[in-house]
């Protein structure tokens, strides 16, 4: 499978992306696939079931703009940063619609992507003895240790339709590296039907294959690659640019208020042609103040045979 | 062990003990439901301790004290993936570009989880919560009936991974009242192990569960694994009956109930002057 | 769990390996800690129970220098280049004693560790259906899912009493980063009650938290670093030194030759104090031979904060 | 599909047509039992593959003519982790520092064999062996009683793990006699698929197993996944007679049974001048 997979995100979005189907946009705190939801968003997708550990302000935005109707998640808030209001509104109030939940701890959720992924009919794990979760949620379920040790909790494969992810670089054919907190991306890359990795920069191949160690989701997982410059803002891209921590703090009262949260999805996503668009209203002083100096890594070597 | 249970009951001035040996230093006069106080108190919790894993909120703010008074060679470890983080700045949450830089590890989260959590490495799971009951039962996702709650609240997250595996649990309470502290949580997100015991049949977990809640009028310590949580000290200005009386089940009180040292300045200035400068948790 | 755990190899082997333990030195190909075993072999351990995914010459040489009786394995060859024939003497004609084996495929062998590193009471995965291997490792069991796909075959878990891994470099606390092929390394180090890591090169904290992603075993899981350079010897070590193939064919005749095999272990590990003098014996020469030219990796950003 | 269905019987002295378009070019003379022969064979199988996971031995070697012949764009993964090597010598061995520098992606072993091989992503597995039999199990494990073996042979290898979930199987066999294809295998270590399904209740694997066999004296396919190997193809000079007397079972011939094109005086060049210089594999 080689050979450019290049595209615009609004391609390989019309491509992968079909009202009903099973999503999942991973990225952990890091990486959040912003841009990418942002162009569901513009493409006014429906009845979505999305799939990530922690939802965060893009689930919250991908609700109120309507494109989901269920949510597969580990975690119901905007980490440090408190509530996310329409999550709230759905579950607790029905309003404008109940949200159907299906919920985990994060290493439930996580291993629901490594069976996905290694197409293992169960995983277990040793959370839940004693949890209400199982009960919550009749997909945990336990099995007996056939060693003796009694009986264990497991979760299913989650197998999404398409998985979303953004990262620092990728090659044209879509070897795809990233670092830092590199969350469930690979698993949920590999237990999807298609994937679309968003990336800072389309980069050489020799570049990738100076450091295959750092490549994560190799080629062939991959069924589209974009170059989205800032992808993941408001969210972070180590050593690209910082967490844009005011604007997580200003959507509390956004999000607190549907009125003024369409508002916000209209005049932002739907007021702007794409994510360059985007990025340009919110304008380059913004930007400035989430620039990180840079750290390098340092190099190492892999060598080369003599002779 | 604990900077605690060293400490004398009635409003000494002098502070922590184990933090001072002794020497008279300037104590810091911010009530015991500040975020300040809280933080220092759960701070001096991690005295000695190898091994933190920080979740989300409060226990941030507290470990980056820790690592700045009573313990500077203890290893954070997060959710994220981070092992052994050297923060240049405070963490505005468990997945920020602070952490990462100049830590020891970056792991992905299936070792993180898996290896170091279900490995058995984390000494202390350190933890905030909407409820927790009599005997450390923590509730992190419903308020009301789950079917259609009061209050959504943030589910497991980690923390129902964390209680599992973790040797124990600390947790940090903003509030003191019978709806955050009732007899029995709404919901169980993250058992004790003498409700994990319960399940028969099932692979025990190896933690002991939550062995210490914070919270604004003092400190709830359950000991023994198989016991509850009952009064180990009282914060300064509180009484052992206020306590008692905003506790949702019959709080047992310890013979030697301690009063709580309060912070110092210098935890109160680090805090606000070199930790949380954009005032995030400091609310 | 800070502080300088830099010691000897000697130290190391005489603190942490005793007769009858459970030991584990892993490195697929890659990396095999060779220096750590031939001090195993110095130091006379006896009744070990040795696990490597490929035993490789490494186990035929602690065979016949009769430290090993019992094998946990996954390959029973040595890569590309044959027979080892200690191996088969003892299972063969039990010459010159029975060896126990307990044989796995490679994932089954790596998915052990796996549970052990997690405390996991077994690990499913999808191998072994219609095969025999399952009648000849009766820890080899099945569990029914839960979700109704039939039965699958797990492993249980492997905890070594010590894992001994070989890495490029590590601080002096013992985060150890390895690059290349990274075997079943960190697995094994997690499972184990005590871990030494043998390295080319110790390096400052400032050099390993400058790419924190490349820390596959972080200093909490390890209780001594000992820098060997040229301790995979005669495997290799990505971007240092190459594999010496020559050695690996010359040890298919020694190995075949039982009175040849046990002068070889005479005079190049008990006639040699330790590795350095190991390496002397082998000579400048031989090791040129083995360099490699430099490939960097080139560097990446983590960035810092601003202001 | 495959280059030996389109090749005619007879000993024609044009070769393979998927490769010269009908070009007349040089064919080398080496025998059927040369490694030469044999990997050129193996090659040939790969032509329009796009993912080969290439086993300890001969298959290395094939793989390697293949990137430099009929399939420049086949991906090679490894079972050491290798994702997409481009190596600049001959690896020798899977675990060869040549197949990582410079490859696409050098994955953890659980991500190999856990996402790649299980998760679907592997069209062919390369692998050697000691025995295949007629329904395409295959040993690697020992020769007689496995209790006390007369041969103790290399194990499984990745090789049974392979078998459940690549698309499909080739085996390259040094050997063509009723020892190495016996009617059934002394050791089952990698089952057939219709082995797998006499296990009842059992998840079935994915893998269609066995669908090649290569031998120095012809080509036995395995068309059905729940079928029996058959004569496709015999090497130029050998009976099909020949063949069929020396397997181990009453083995069907096809109607269309061909012979094998002869490998071109370039593959035994490349092999011999540009891969495998040090003569590791072309013994």
């Amino acid at each position: 499978m080689t050979g450019s997979k290049v595209t615009t995100l609004a391609e390989a979005v019309a491509a992968h992306v079909r009202d009903g189907m099973t999503v999942a946009l991973e990225g952990f705190g890091h990486l959040i696939p912003f841009a990418a939801g942002h162009e569901i968003i513009r493409q006014r997708r429906r009845d979505l079931t999305m799939c990530r550990m922690t939802p965060d302000i893009l689930t919250d935005q991908l609700l109120v703009a309507g494109c989901v109707s269920r949510l597969v998640a580990s975690f119901f808030a905007s980490g440090s940063a408190g509530s996310l209001y329409e999550i709230r509104r759905r579950v607790e109030q029905h309003d404008p619609a109940p949200l159907e939940t299906e919920e985990y701890s994060h290493y439930g959720m996580y291993c629901r992507y490594e069976a996905g992924a290694k197409r293992l009919p169960f995983q277990p794990l040793l959370s839940y003895v004693g949890s209400d979760l199982p009960a919550l949620n009749p997909r945990i379920r336990s099995v007996e240790s056939p060693y003796g040790e009694g009986r264990v909790y497991v979760v299913p494969p989650l197998n999404p339709d398409v998985t979303i992810v953004h990262a620092q670089r990728a090659d044209a054919n879509g070897n795809t590296q990233l670092w830092g907190i590199t969350g469930a991306q690979a698993p949920a890359a590999y237990a999807a039907s298609a994937v679309i990795v968003t990336v800072e920069e389309v980069v050489a191949p020799e570049t990738v294959r100076a450091d295959p160690n750092r490549t994560l989701i190799p080629a062939h997982a991959v069924d589209a690659v974009v170059e989205v410059p800032g992808g993941a803002h408001p969210s972070y891209a180590q050593g690209c640019y910082d967490r844009d921590s005011a604007f997580y703090r200003e959507w509390t009262p956004i999000s607190r208020d549907r009125e003024r949260a369409l508002a916000w999805i209209d005049e932002w996503i739907h007021g702007t042609a794409d994510h360059a668009g985007y990025l340009a209203k919110l304008g380059e002083q913004r930007w400035d103040g989430l620039r990180v100096a840079p750290a390098p890594s340092g190099s190492v070597s892999y060598g080369r045979r003599q002779g | 062990m604990t900077a605690d249970s060293s400490a004398r009951v009635g409003g000494s001035s002098t502070a922590d003990a184990a933090i001072t040996e002794g020497v008279t230093v300037d104590v810091s006069e911010v009530p015991p439901h500040s975020a300040e106080f809280l933080a220092t108190v759960a701070a001096r919790e991690l005295a000695g301790r190898h091994r933190v894993f920080a979740g989300v909120g409060l226990p941030t703010l507290a470990v980056d004290l820790a690592k700045r008074t009573v313990n500077p060679g203890v290893e954070l470890v997060y959710e994220s993936g981070v092992v052994g983080a050297h923060p240049e700045a405070m963490a505005e949450g468990i997945a920020d570009s602070v952490l990462v830089s100049g830590s020891e590890a970056m792991l992905s989260m299936d070792a993180l989880f898996g290896y170091v959590l279900q490995g058995g490495y984390v000494d202390v799971g350190f933890l905030g919560a909407a409820q927790v009951d009599r005997i450390g039962n923590i509730n992190t996702s419903v308020i009301g009936d789950w079917r259609r709650p009061e209050v959504r609240l943030p589910g497991s997250g980690g923390a129902s991974d964390i209680i599992a595996s973790a040797r124990e649990i600390v947790v940090v309470l903003r509030r003191h009242d019978p709806a955050a502290l009732p007899e029995e949580v709404d919901f169980c997100t993250s058992p004790s192990p003498v409700r994990a015991r319960r399940q028969d049949g099932f692979h025990q977990p190896q933690g002991a569960g939550v062995t210490t809640v914070i919270t604004p009028l003092g400190v709830l310590r359950r000991p023994d694994r198989d016991g509850e949580l009952e009064l180990a000290a009282v914060h300064p200005g509180v009484t052992v009956a206020e306590v008692t009386g905003n506790t949702g089940w019959d709080l047992r009180v310890r013979g030697d109930v301690a009063e709580t040292p309060r912070p110092r300045t210098e935890d109160v200035r680090l805090l606000r002057e070199e930790i949380d400068t954009v005032r995030l948790y400091l609310r």
